[in-house]
């Protein structure tokens, strides 16, 4: 645990505590709807954590500009393509969890998980 | 010396016991060898409506939810434990950010031959001068493949939880909810979308055609088309959209864009493995139609995220097209 | 005579078991043919077997590496399964009588002929792996005989029978891997198979897993902590609870603990160690233990089932002594107490199956009106009790032979528990005798009128063991002789 | 480059081209393709497989023009393509099982959104068995957590949904967790293609500069994937997710999803890690610990069930917790009985919920123990089935459940410490399998005078022809693991040799 | 001549045996009685088998000689017949005061009902008593004692009430509870032993007893705890009291008479015959053994001397007396064995005697109680002094039988080197022969007696068929007394081989 190597790295140890911070969200709301904004944090932390690995300092988008193709001029491309497929799975799996929060809605007017099965245990269904 | 007893108090004591056994009038093991065989257990009627009523009512009290809310202890402990399991973990996470390779350095192991390939020849053997679009969609592009199919899939699950065509009578109560709170021809809005609607949807084709010359592509490019369409869905309603863009529109559209894709895809997997030329053209590096099937690639995928959107927000409203 | 007789005596009975429900019979006599000839034939077939002793092995199926189903008769294997050939015809002819006015007779003959075919099976097993799946075969096809009243505590005590049964079996099972890996072979080998190179310096997890095994295996001969099914499956009918809870299934647990102490863990390995102390105390625990229930129960057959466990435990005591005449002991108790305690057994069966009285107190008197029954049971009660010049006291007496021999202070409590059991089991027969014979002073007959003797189908298997136990009893010199003979080759 | 080493990348596509195929068709087509296309996947993985045999070495298909670290890359050796074939058998007969409840409870419209999920599903699945690369198996994964997601509330009502959000809840902190991991392991070693990190690891492991990372990017993933395959602590929601979901999905779930994941974790073991590196990692213990847990408290709570439903979904805790056990033992052999157990896990759990539905189809559609007696006579091959299969769970001889208790027991033997809780965690969870199946199988077969009630008939074998058959092919298939086990131990040795 | 054994064996048995299977047999036909001349065939039969058995019995003892092995209970050890010194003396005594106490059964039985039952249990018993007489080895023996208890169980519950079901059964456990404890000394006996043939001296193996010594102590303790119990030794004496009241009279006769004899003979063939006396001397076994003897000898007299019912106190009066003869065989000493074996022989008589004279008096006044009894001797003047005769004998008043037995024992315990018993057993003997005399003598005062106001009372005796036998009885029980020399040479000779 060298302290100067995590302040070197201070951008990451963000993006973890940002994590834990969405993890816990996920873990301890009682609402189904900040669960999966705290879901959301935890992705975009992910992302964040994902596309700093690629960066390397003084060196600009790995697009080819005016025919320079060498290895110094451009950053690492790989976790850029990585965080793109990221992005559209948190998207989708968000989707899918709005929308089973909606029917959940529909059905019980309460948003709170754990009274949901508690309602469901006492109709015996 | 000793007190005179009474007889039946006499015959209690242990001595008396004794000397029953000592003159041998009574023996302790034999009476009880032949005991009569218990009665079956019966129940009478009025302990066991009792006993039902006593159920109900611990039934009661274990799914009245006030008292749930408030059940000390257990809440408070599951949520001191989560809190520390979470600071351990973030703890844990500090420690290995610590050790982990300086950020930004380039001599990282991430830097090795890999992305080294990438930029020197990216240009000659995809054609795409945008590196990224050209690993996506050609150096990993089962990834890509696979990650279309989650959109799609997606929208698949949704359309199962919120799709209401099923039953006429539900659709039409959910219109009626859908359009009371939004005001009919909002103005402001309506102006609005006129001006600004066309640059959104040029803009949108701009992003992904341009997706293997610079920044942009597939993705991009339809999240913005796809907004453009929520907006101009919020000013002017369904009856306009619905013109152009029905369930059965969004079904096509989004089969033939997979399809293709998933084709295209195939057929240079195919070739690549058995290491058969595959005929598709390159082109010149940074004309529109370079870099062989990327464009196609982007303009499908394009479609698919565009249509996904638009389903997303329109299940969420009304649950039908 | 090649061994592929083994194979063909134990898969007979099972099916021959198996058609009876599906052959259409004429009638109930043609079934009755049907079921005894094949039983006899199995009979016959197993005596001429155990006659020229076929040396070589049969492999039947090899299902998996090293593990397969394999029979070969050896000294020990040939003693239970002359017995249970002995014992199963006379049975189904008892229970032919017997289930004349219980339900869905075919259904009951299937699994019981079956039951057949499976305890030979185990009985001729060759390795640990053929008798482990036979041995749980056996819990298996038994379960339909104990619920098949099909009242509510048959069910209940089928459920608890399954649960031992099984429970039982897991626990054999930790042994039977152990067996497989540490020992050289997994076939059963006098002397056991344990190869100490590989056991090298861990010893007492050798003795745990063998004591777990013990345990697993003796559940089926209702060892103390695990003895409560026994008597709770005396719900079942008369035939099942007399040959399967005092001869076969119990019988097969016993037999299967011999295998393990001696052909697989090794007698000579186990002896002296703290495992054998654990094993001797639960042991003569339920010496006790069984015959103190058996006195305080009332209902006849429940007082004979923990009769039973008691006297299992003597031939667990046998084989827990770890000697070669500990073997003996525990194999001549095995057979002469099955004797015994299938004709009490069956007594009980015909008074039940006659007047329906199941409890001690409502037999007042019966011994004038059943007079062939109840002179067998009290033969058979004074033999239990272990009265010279019957057989239980010429097992009785091996058994003591071979403590004597062991020397060891566990050794010379297990004699003193036997005495005691047997002044407990003569307190339990004795009450009985008595309250049937002599009825009191002022008994009238009238009320026990309707009561008689039952036809020949139950007093023949009757007549045929109170003549065994008399005849082992007089001279059973050459007996003891063989069976000393089978275990000296330990 | 034989024709036939083409045939896992083309079973891929197919099942991925027949998902986006099936949204445009309606119901009874849909039905139609989805099972064309997975016996078309079976005979594939099956020729795959006859083929790999022959060859008896692994080989590495390329995915495009570009070879391994740069592209992406499929690796098909004898386990992989063992595991295809045996994932498709029982996927088919599931679904074949389940039509009639197919057609019974899922609207007429959304039955093509049902074949999709299963198409797609099956894709993932053969992906996850063939990927070589750590983010085409986190794509994959995702794919196969949301189709799960909608197998699970396909039946949509409440309680489906509410165990689906709960799936939904668990399973994307896994997935997070896995990426985490993959994230930390990318930056570490620099790659994303498995072989290529080993050597990576490898080094780390001698120079000994990034270890925890490393120690944490292992743990990360382990503990993500057992969140996501229901291992003890996390498996709250696996009852309400297995028992009210349809037949099929019911038996697809419980037999397959979460083998897929499992799978992954012995790819990432064996092939990433490195297995010297692994053992000497504390990960292997908790997942050994949590192992054993789950062995005995899902079996504690499945006979507190009172629904059989339920009562199975809470078995396959206990049985996922015997694979993590054999995972935990860290030995070859250890690892060997995990996969045996994993075959015959998914042939004994599919044949349990299906002949539970038969039972359930017989007593009212209720699935209250109260009801059940005396099923078995009205349904006769559904108790047979139930039978043979709670006969498997309790360890009866000849049957697959006996063969993998035996592997269980002869590799936790002679492990040190982890002998004893091993071993007598096996005797113990035998028991309690045994006392909650056998009790049901009795009430099966204690007759009942159902004639006055509704709801209660008999239903004769050829009633409902696909699911006795499904039932049948089931019991057959698990004979033969039992039986003929001898050929597939083998064939898994030899897959995990060439697996490294 | 060995096969000549048998007969005195068989004949009874299977006489007895006939006799119970016709009882099946008319309990099937009609429930009522038997009729007046069946009793009188019953009663020829029974008689006739009576004197052949003794006629048998006398003849193998005078001139008997070798042994015979029947069939091998177990590998090695046959059930054998063998005749010597001690066999002989207890076969004669069996066989004559059974044959005493059958006569005058005759005519007491019809007041009990059910004779053809009784009789035939009555016949079994004593076949298996000659046999457990001529036995030659312990499992022999330990096997007749065994069928004797079973066998003599009905006699106790002749009368079917419900006393006397739960007494035969207590009789019966209790006896059971003392074979077992047989049965445990059996075993190491057999172990520790060369042979079980009893050879007089002991047949002990010298290094094996030495090597597991206190286990084999605590095993020849055992047996004698066991055995003792039919004599009814302390420990497990109970059933004595509660057997007798309900037992018809001419069974607590022989009960008390003969089997407590039969559980005598089985101690003294386990110490004399297969442990040795040498290997119990000096030990804690044979301290243990007098303390408990002595105990009995004084509890039993005192429990006596308080008891109101008339047979109870003769009970008592048995288990003290027997406890006489056991302190003798304790005391391991020739003169003490001598005595003891000669109280053997005439308490049986005086025993035999008091109880068939208790019969009488049930039979003829019905009387059960002591208290009942003052002014029985105006209405049967030769009952009563028979019974005096017998009290007396019993006491040991000098010309009388009692006298020798008792100054022998006296002798044999002053002559033994036991230490503190050598002056202690006297003591007790007397002081218990004070008891004796107090519980016996006030019968008959009270008898012949009864004080002014007593009504005078026609004279009218027990019928013949019951005076006669116990006039015979007294006769014997009294005349030894006078002419001991014949009996105490026969005994001493006994005595010489053993020690």
């Amino acid at each position: 645990m060298d302290l100067s190597n995590l302040m070197h790295n201070y951008p990451e140890a963000v993006s973890m505590i940002l994590f834990a911070i969405g993890f816990s969200n996920l873990l301890l709301q009682k609402n189904l709807i900040k669960k999966i904004i705290g879901l959301n944090i935890m992705d975009t932390a992910m992302y964040l954590f994902l596309a700093l690995k690629g960066y390397i300092v003084g060196r600009s988008a790995p697009i080819v500009t005016d025919g320079v193709q060498s290895v110094e001029a451009y950053i690492n491309p790989i976790p850029a393509g990585l965080v793109l497929t990221g992005i559209v799975v948190s998207v989708s799996v968000s989707a899918l969890m709005l929308s089973l929060t909606i029917r959940l809605y529909r059905r019980f007017h309460t948003l709170n998980l754990d009274e949901i099965s508690t309602m469901l245990k006492k109709e015996g269904l | 010396m000793s007190r005179k007893i009474s007889e039946e108090s006499y015959r209690k004591t242990r001595s008396f016991r004794l000397h029953q056994w000592f003159t041998g009038e009574k023996d302790l093991f034999l009476d009880q060898v032949e005991m009569k065989p218990q009665e079956p257990f019966t129940e009478s009627k009025k302990v066991k409506k009792k006993r039902e009523k006593e159920k109900q009512k611990m039934l009661d009290q274990i799914y009245n939810l006030e008292r749930n809310r408030k059940t000390g202890p257990f809440q408070t402990l599951y949520r001191v434990v989560s809190v520390l399991f979470c600071i351990c973990m973030v703890s844990l996470f500090l420690v290995a950010v610590s050790y982990l390779p300086p950020l930004g350095d380039a001599g990282n192991p991430a830097n090795n031959e890999v992305p080294q390939r990438y930029i020197e020849n990216g240009l000659q053997e995809t054609g795409a001068v945008n590196i990224v679009t050209g690993m996506i969609l050609d150096y990993r592009a089962f990834d890509t493949l696979g990650e279309s199919h989650v959109l799609f899939i997606a929208t698949c699950a949704v359309l199962i939880l919120l799709r209401l065509d099923g039953n006429k009578k539900k659709l039409q109560e959910e219109e009626a909810s859908d359009s009371a709170h939004e005001p009919e021809n909002d103005v402001i809005l309506q102006t609005v979308a006129k001006i600004v609607v066309p640059p959104i949807m040029i803009f949108g084709i701009y992003v992904i055609l341009g997706g293997h010359l610079g920044p942009g592509g597939g993705f991009s490019g339809g999240a913005i088309i796809g907004a453009g369409l929520i907006l101009y869905l919020n000013a002017f309603g369904f009856e306009k959209t619905e013109r152009f863009f029905t369930a059965k529109t969004y079904k096509w559209m989004c089969f033939g864009a997979l399809g293709c894709y998933c084709l295209a895809k195939s057929y240079s997997f195919f070739t690549g493995a058995n290491h058969i030329e595959s005929i598709i053209p390159l082109g010149t590096p940074g004309a529109i139609l370079s870099s062989g099937l990327i464009l196609i690639l982007n303009i499908c995928v394009g479609i698919v995220v565009a249509g996904t959107m638009y389903t997303f927000y329109v299940m969420f409203r009304k649950g039908g097209f | 005579m090649n061994a592929a007789i083994l194979a063909v005596v134990v898969l007979l009975p099972v099916l021959a078991g198996a058609l009876i429900p599906f052959i259409p019979f004429k009638n109930r006599l043609w079934m009755m043919v049907y079921i005894e000839a094949a039983v006899l034939l199995v009979t016959i077939l197993m005596f001429v077997t155990l006659f020229n002793q076929p040396q070589e092995e049969f492999v039947l199926f090899r299902f998996a590496g090293n593990l397969s189903l394999s029979f070969k008769l050896d000294g020990l294997g040939s003693v239970f399964a002359g017995l249970v050939a002995f014992l199963w015809p006379l049975a189904t002819l008892y229970s032919f009588e017997y289930m004349k006015h219980e339900g869905h007779e075919k259904y009951f003959f299937m699994f019981y002929t079956m039951t057949y075919g499976i305890t030979l099976g185990i009985a001729l097993a060759e390795d640990i792996v053929t008798m482990y799946c036979f041995y749980e075969a056996l819990s298996i096809v038994t379960l339909p005989l104990v619920i098949h009243t099909l009242t509510r505590e048959a069910i209940l005590a089928g459920r608890t029978y399954v649960y031992y049964m099984l429970g039982g079996a897991a626990f054999g099972f930790i042994g039977l891997a152990f067996v497989l890996i540490y020992g050289t072979t997994s076939n059963f080998v006098p002397g056991g198979v344990l190869d100490f190179a590989k056991i090298g310096d861990h010893r007492n997890m050798i003795l745990f897993t063998y004591v777990m095994c013990f345990f697993g295996f003796s559940i089926k001969t209702a060892i103390w902590p695990f003895c409560s099914w026994l008597p709770k499956a005396g719900v079942a009918p008369t035939p099942v609870t007399a040959l399967l809870h005092a001869v076969a299934v119990v019988k097969a647990g016993a037999f299967a603990a011999m295998r393990v102490t001696y052909y697989s863990f090794g007698a000579d390995f186990l002896r002296g160690t703290w495992a054998q102390g654990v094993v001797m105390a639960a042991v003569i625990i339920t010496i006790v233990y069984g015959c103190s229930r058996a006195v305080k129960e009332t209902h006849m057959k429940r007082r004979l089932a923990w009769s039973t466990v008691s006297n299992l435990s003597y031939v667990l005591f046998g084989v827990v002594l770890m000697s070669p005449l500990g073997l003996a002991g525990a194999m001549s108790h095995m057979v002469f107490h099955a004797f015994i305690k299938i004709s009490a057994f069956f007594c009980v069966g015909a008074v039940i199956y006659k007047t329906g009285r199941e409890y001690v107190h409502q037999l007042n008197g019966f011994g004038y009106r059943m007079p062939k029954v109840f002179v067998v049971f009290t033969i058979s009660g004074l033999a239990l009790m272990g009265v010279p010049g019957l057989a239980g006291f010429v097992s009785k007496w091996n058994l003591v032979k071979a403590a004597l021999d062991a020397g060891t202070g566990a050794a010379y409590l297990g004699i003193a528990a036997l005495l005691v059991s047997a002044l407990l089991t003569a307190i339990y027969m004795m009450t009985i005798v008595v309250r049937a014979f002599f009825p009191g002073k002022d008994f009238d007959f009238s009320t026990i009128s309707d009561v008689e003797d039952p036809n020949w189908m139950m007093i023949l298997p009757l007549t045929v063991f109170t003549i065994a136990i008399i005849y082992f009893g007089v001279c059973s010199g050459w007996f003891t002789d063989m069976l000393e003979q089978i275990s000296s080759v330990m | 480059m034989q024709f036939v080493q083409n045939l896992p990348f083309i079973s891929i596509i197919v099942s991925l081209f027949s998902g986006s195929l099936s949204s445009i068709m309606g119901g009874k087509k849909a039905k139609r393709l989805n099972l064309a296309m997975m016996s078309l996947v079976a005979a594939m993985s099956l020729m795959v497989f006859l083929f790999v045999l022959g060859t008896g070495e692994s080989y590495v298909y390329m995915m495009g023009h570009f070879p391994a670290p740069w592209g992406n890359e499929i690796r098909i050796g004898v386990l992989e393509a063992g595991m295809a074939l045996f994932f498709c058998v029982v996927m088919l007969l599931c679904v074949i099982g389940g039509y009639q409840e197919q057609a019974a409870e899922i609207e007429d419209e959304k039955k093509n959104l049902y074949y999709i999920m299963i198409n797609l599903l099956l894709c993932s699945l053969l992906a996850l068995i063939y990927t070589n690369d750590l983010f085409t198996a986190y794509v994959f994964v995702e794919i196969n957590t949301i189709s799960a997601c909608g197998l699970i509330m396909i039946k949509q009502n409440g309680r489906t949904i509410e165990a689906a959000t709960r799936y939904m809840i668990m399973s994307l902190l896994g997935s997070g967790m896995l990426l985490l991991g993959i994230c930390y392991l990318y930056d570490v070693t620099g790659h994303l293609l498995m072989s290529n990190i080993k050597e990576q690891v490898e080094i780390i492991h001698r120079t000994g500069q990034y270890r925890v990372p490393l120690l944490v990017a292992v743990g990360l993933m382990s503990v993500g994937l057992a969140i996501k395959s229901a291992l003890f602590p996390f498996h709250a929601w696996l009852p309400d997710a297995y028992g009210y979901s349809t037949v099929s999905s019911a038996a697809i779930l419980s037999s397959l999803v979460s083998k897929g994941y499992i799978f992954l974790l012995i790819k990432i073991f064996y092939r990433v890690i490195g297995f010297d590196v692994i053992q000497d990692s504390k990960v292997v213990n908790i997942l050994f610990i949590f192992g054993i847990l789950g062995m005995i408290m899902g079996s504690i709570s499945a006979i507190r069930e009172n629904n059989i439903r339920r009562m199975v979904a809470y078995s396959s805790v206990a049985q996922i917790g015997y694979i993590y056990m054999g995972f935990g033992l860290a030995t070859e052999a250890g690892i060997m009985a995990s996969i045996f157990h994993v075959l015959s896990h998914a042939a004994t759990k599919s044949l349990l919920f299906l002949s539970a539905s038969g039972i359930t189809d017989s007593s009212n559609d209720s699935t209250d123990f109260f009801d059940l007696t005396g099923a078995g006579y009205r349904n006769k091959l559904a108790g047979i089935a139930f039978t043979v299969g709670s006969l498997s769970m309790v360890g009866f001889p000849a049957l697959s459940g006996f063969i993998s208790k035996l592997l269980f027991a002869q590799a936790a033997i002679g492990d040190g410490w982890k002998m004893f809780p091993a071993l007598i965690a096996l005797a113990v969870s035998t028991v309690l399998n045994a006392v909650y199946f056998m009790k049901t199988v009795i009430r099966l077969y204690t007759p009942e005078r159902t004639a006055g009630r509704e709801g209660f008939r008999e239903i004769h074998m050829t009633e409902n022809r696909t699911k006795s058959a499904a039932m049948l092919c089931l019991v057959a298939l698990n004979l033969i693991l039992g039986l003929g086990s001898a050929p597939i131990v083998r064939m898994i040795e030899q897959g995990l040799g060439m697996f490294a | 001549m060995n096969s000549w054994i048998l007969l005195p064996v068989c004949l009874p048995v299977i006489v007895g045996a006939c006799l119970l299977i016709s009882l099946a047999f008319d309990r099937r036909k009609d429930a009522s009685g038997p009729s007046e001349e069946e009793l009188k065939r019953l009663h020829i039969l029974v008689f006739f088998t009576l004197i052949a058995t003794t006629v048998f019995t006398l003849a193998l003892v005078w001139a008997g000689k070798g042994s015979l092995a029947l069939f091998e209970i177990v590998k090695g050890i046959p059930v054998y017949f063998q005749i010597d010194g001690a066999g002989r003396l207890f076969a004669a005594i069996f066989c004559i005061a059974w044959t005493a106490v059958g006569i005058y059964a005759f005519t007491y039985m019809p007041h009990e009902g059910k004779e053809k039952q009784f009789f035939a249990f009555y016949l079994i018993v004593f076949g298996v008593l000659i046999a457990l007489a001529f036995s030659g080895n312990l499992v022999t023996m330990y096997l007749f004692y065994e069928l004797m208890t079973v066998t003599s169980a009905p006699l106790v519950l002749h009368n079917g009430s419900r006393e006397a079901i739960m007494a035969s059964l207590k009789y019966l456990f209790y006896s059971m509870c003392g074979a077992y404890l047989g049965l445990f000394a059996l075993f190491f006996l057999y172990q520790n032993c060369d042979t079980l043939t009893f050879t007089a001296g002991g047949t002990l193996n010298p290094e094996l007893a030495a090597q597991n010594g206190t286990i084999l102590l605590i095993a020849v303790f055992a047996a004698l705890i066991g055995f003792g119990a039919k004599a009814g030794m302390f420990p497990l004496h109970a059933w004595l009291p509660t057997a007798h009241p309900v037992a018809p009279s001419p069974a607590s006769a022989v009960l008390s008479g003969v089997i407590a004899k039969a559980g005598v003979l089985a101690v003294l063939r386990v110490v004399y015959y297969v442990a040795g006396a040498d290997f119990l001397r000096g030990s804690w076994v044979q301290t243990a053994w007098m303390t408990l003897t002595l105990l009995t000898v004084f509890m039993g007299s005192l429990l006596a001397f308080r008891e109101p019912v008339f047979k109870k106190r003769l009970a008592y009066s048995t288990v003290s007396q027997v406890s006489y003869i056991l302190f003798g065989l304790s005391l391991l000493s020739p003169t003490a064995f001598e005595g003891a074996m000669l109280h053997t022989v005439f308490h049986m008589f005086i025993k035999c005697t008091l109880f068939l004279v208790a019969g009488v008096f049930i039979v003829k006044c019905n009387k059960t109680r002591v208290d009942e009894l003052d002014g029985i001797g105006k209405q049967m003047p030769g009952t009563l002094w028979c019974f005096t005769f017998a009290s007396l004998a019993l006491i040991g008043i000098p010309p009388t039988s009692g006298f020798i037995s008792k100054w022998y024992l006296a002798q044999g315990a002053l002559e033994a080197n036991v230490g503190v018993f050598g002056w202690l057993g006297p003591v007790i003997l007397l002081v218990s022969a004070l008891l004796t005399a107090g519980y016996l003598l006030p019968v008959t005062m009270k008898g012949f007696f009864p004080g002014k106001d007593y009504p005078s009372v026609p004279k009218d005796d027990a019928p013949k068929g019951m005076l006669y036998p116990v006039l015979f009885l007294t006769a014997i029980a009294v005349l030894p007394g006078v002419i001991p020399n014949p009996l105490i040479g026969f005994i001493s000779r006994i005595a010489d081989l053993v020690f």
